[in-house]
């Protein structure tokens, strides 16, 4: 079980504030094509996918039990 | 130097700081809400010279958080790079201000770059002017200072070059739609947090304390009490065209939106780089609370009281104005 | 309203929050540092009747970091609730504010708090003050936001009678000397971030979103990169006698200092309520990087640049000065 | 061994970021009167103590591994 942390508009997004993935090992890229596939998320690719309080590259792998959050770049100011 | 006495006290700056805060050159780009707060803070500094950069004029809606203006800026229709270089000679007049009323696209920007400067913060409204900060700021060695903000989310980041990511190593390209301060609002405090963290980060890197500055990107929700800070270093890219080994630099040469005024319509057409995935847009812009219509050819909303019409093959119409400026700010805001 | 679209657009607060803050009143105490930042933020919010009370005047070391004030202010050397009351009439001149030059001690302070108000925030610097608001509070039902800084240092709490701790319970008594931003110095950046705070709890309470209210207290170091969120709960203490069940409201009771000035001397004569523990004192200004001498019987320091002495018996004399509001400032900034 | 974090000016007037105390339990009293005496620290009684996270009463335990952390009120506003 991967628990996902939802920041900034995502939460009303998907009307919660955090999502659960059943998996056991995923990689960010795979983590990347579920939430566009199943979630109907769009722009995945330029959100910032942090795990254990660390921004982590595609290749990474997430296991289970590691937090992982999502990171929306904004562009007010 | 008695009026800067209390940041004199504090040990990290002492005498040796102010000297060199005395002696540095700040650029702040957009001094919107972010801008006008950290303009004024480091103006209060104490800083040597400070350049200023913005297109816009000051509004009534920009009162409710873009502290240096008051209701004479709005009534007036001042632009804000005027209204707010009045206000900081008013605060300092020991630091030197400078005000251009520009795009950051326009030719005269670079040159800022040239000239030198010592820290660049941004104070922009959107992607496409913080991949050129980013690309100059590369480019030139100089750090710059991420941040943004968007209801009561906000986030800030300092990219030192030859050290940290990039802007482009951490977003690898431009979100297709923004969520902005005019379409999800925006509340003071989460401004003024984040021009809290750009302020200190300026600071410490105007002092030469590098071992301070934060090395994290900070994140928080002021409503939802949440606050995290991130290691970014995993992220730094060495194929990063804007930072890696063999650079492109690709915002310097990024083909630009082209833009004209039709005649007599009260409209302006844009023409984006690349196409539009109408579907993937009108989704995201509903998700912001927007409605919006879209069929297979164009998709339809309404943008700041636009009528704005998006054709699949990069083509918009922004209605309802002449001016080529406000139709340029919609555009990147929203779309660049 | 347009004025207040992007806050209105803000989801937790939309067009019933707006009136709702329209129609609540604010007091702020002191207009200093913190004061400044959030009287500034909640005007523009658009908040119904802002009240501020501040004693002391706008002075050039003040600049740096009180974001109301400008050269002009300092020049004249304007009380600062009046300085105040200018720039933000010229920010907004919707909402009333009513200024006044006084002491928090004063008789008409606790009028105030007897017509009604919906939040106190905390703009003060002195500890004697804070737990005088908190009783004042708990005796009221008045929620209350403590907001403290020194160097990039800070902290913020907000205290709801009823529920949470009260000021009282977290700091069981007076320190006996104290950090300030005189002796430790101060960034901007540090007052921002706890102005930020306070005003994003403030702007809670009065949209009435109890459950989006923060019940930890707030604790950041902005140079050494750290920040926490400490729960409180269990501080909440039944014997407390400013919030538990049998209240005493000791503030509003404590014998005060009295206060003389010396004839032909320039100097100001302190009874501090209580003896001096000389030696522990002598420690604590050693330790902020202060020159004391001491013996069993007195206690040299300088403060602020006035020679002052501190006898055992709990006699004080501040030299170089006839102003007994000086005087007392200094005073309750350090002792009280 | 008990890890106690400094806040403020005490990361100044200890010279360093944390204290080490030797004990496997020792209570937030105590661990006041440790202050006062071994390190002479004074106004230890103003200090708010925290431990893991969430401020403790006087009568609380701390145990072997719990992360306390002193934080001092200031007055500055």
């Amino acid at each position: 079980m991967i628990r996902v942390l939802l920041f900034a508009h995502l939460k009303e997004q998907f009307n919660r504030q955090e999502l659960i993935f059943p998996h056991q090992e995923i990689t960010v890229r795979q983590l990347r094509e579920e939430l566009e596939k199943n979630y109907s998320l769009s722009s995945v690719s330029s959100i910032m996918i942090a795990v254990n309080e660390e921004f982590a590259t595609d290749e990474e792998i997430i296991r289970e039990g590691d937090v992982v959050a999502l990171i929306p770049p904004v562009s007010g100011g | 130097m008695e009026r800067y006495s209390r940041q004199i006290l504090f040990s990290p700056i002492g005498e040796e700081g102010q000297k060199k805060i005395r002696s540095k050159h700040v650029l702040i780009v957009g001094v919107g809400a972010l801008g006008s707060a950290t303009a004024e803070l480091l103006t209060r500094a104490g800083v040597g010279k400070l350049t200023i950069v913005d297109r816009d004029y000051v509004d009534w809606t920009n009162l409710q958080r873009q502290t240096l203006y008051c209701e004479q800026d709005a009534e007036s229709g001042l632009p804000k790079a005027i209204a707010a270089k009045q206000r900081l000679e008013a605060i300092n007049h020991d630091v030197e201000i400078r005000a251009f009323v520009m795009d950051a696209d326009d030719e005269p920007f670079v040159s800022i770059f040239e000239q030198g400067v010592d820290v660049v913060i941004d104070g922009t409204d959107n992607f496409e002017t913080r991949f050129l900060i980013n690309d100059l700021a590369q480019k030139y060695n100089v750090p710059w200072i991420y941040g943004a903000c968007v209801g009561s989310y906000g986030l800030s980041f300092a990219m030192i070059p030859g050290k940290t990511p990039c802007f482009r190593c951490l977003v690898h390209h431009l979100p297709s739609y923004h969520m902005t301060c005019d379409n999800i609002g925006i509340i003071a405090p989460t401004v003024q947090m984040v021009a809290s963290y750009q302020t200190a980060e300026a600071l410490k890197i105007l002092v030469e304390d590098e071992r301070a500055i934060r090395d994290s990107l900070v994140v928080f929700d002021l409503w939802k009490n949440e606050h995290r800070f991130l290691k970014v270093n995993k992220l730094k890219n060495k194929q990063c065209p804007s930072c890696g080994e063999h650079r492109s630099y690709p915002s310097l040469q990024e083909p630009k939106a082209k833009m004209a005024v039709l005649c007599g319509r009260e409209t302006v057409q844009i023409r984006h780089p690349h196409s539009f995935d109408l579907k993937e847009m009108a989704q995201q812009i509903k998700a912001s609370g927007q409605k919006v219509q879209y069929n297979d050819y164009l998709m339809i909303t309404e943008l700041e009281g636009h009528r704005t019409v998006l054709f699949a093959d990069g083509r918009m119409l922004i209605h309802g104005t002449k001016d080529l400026m406000d139709a340029r700010s919609l555009y990147q805001k929203y779309f660049a």
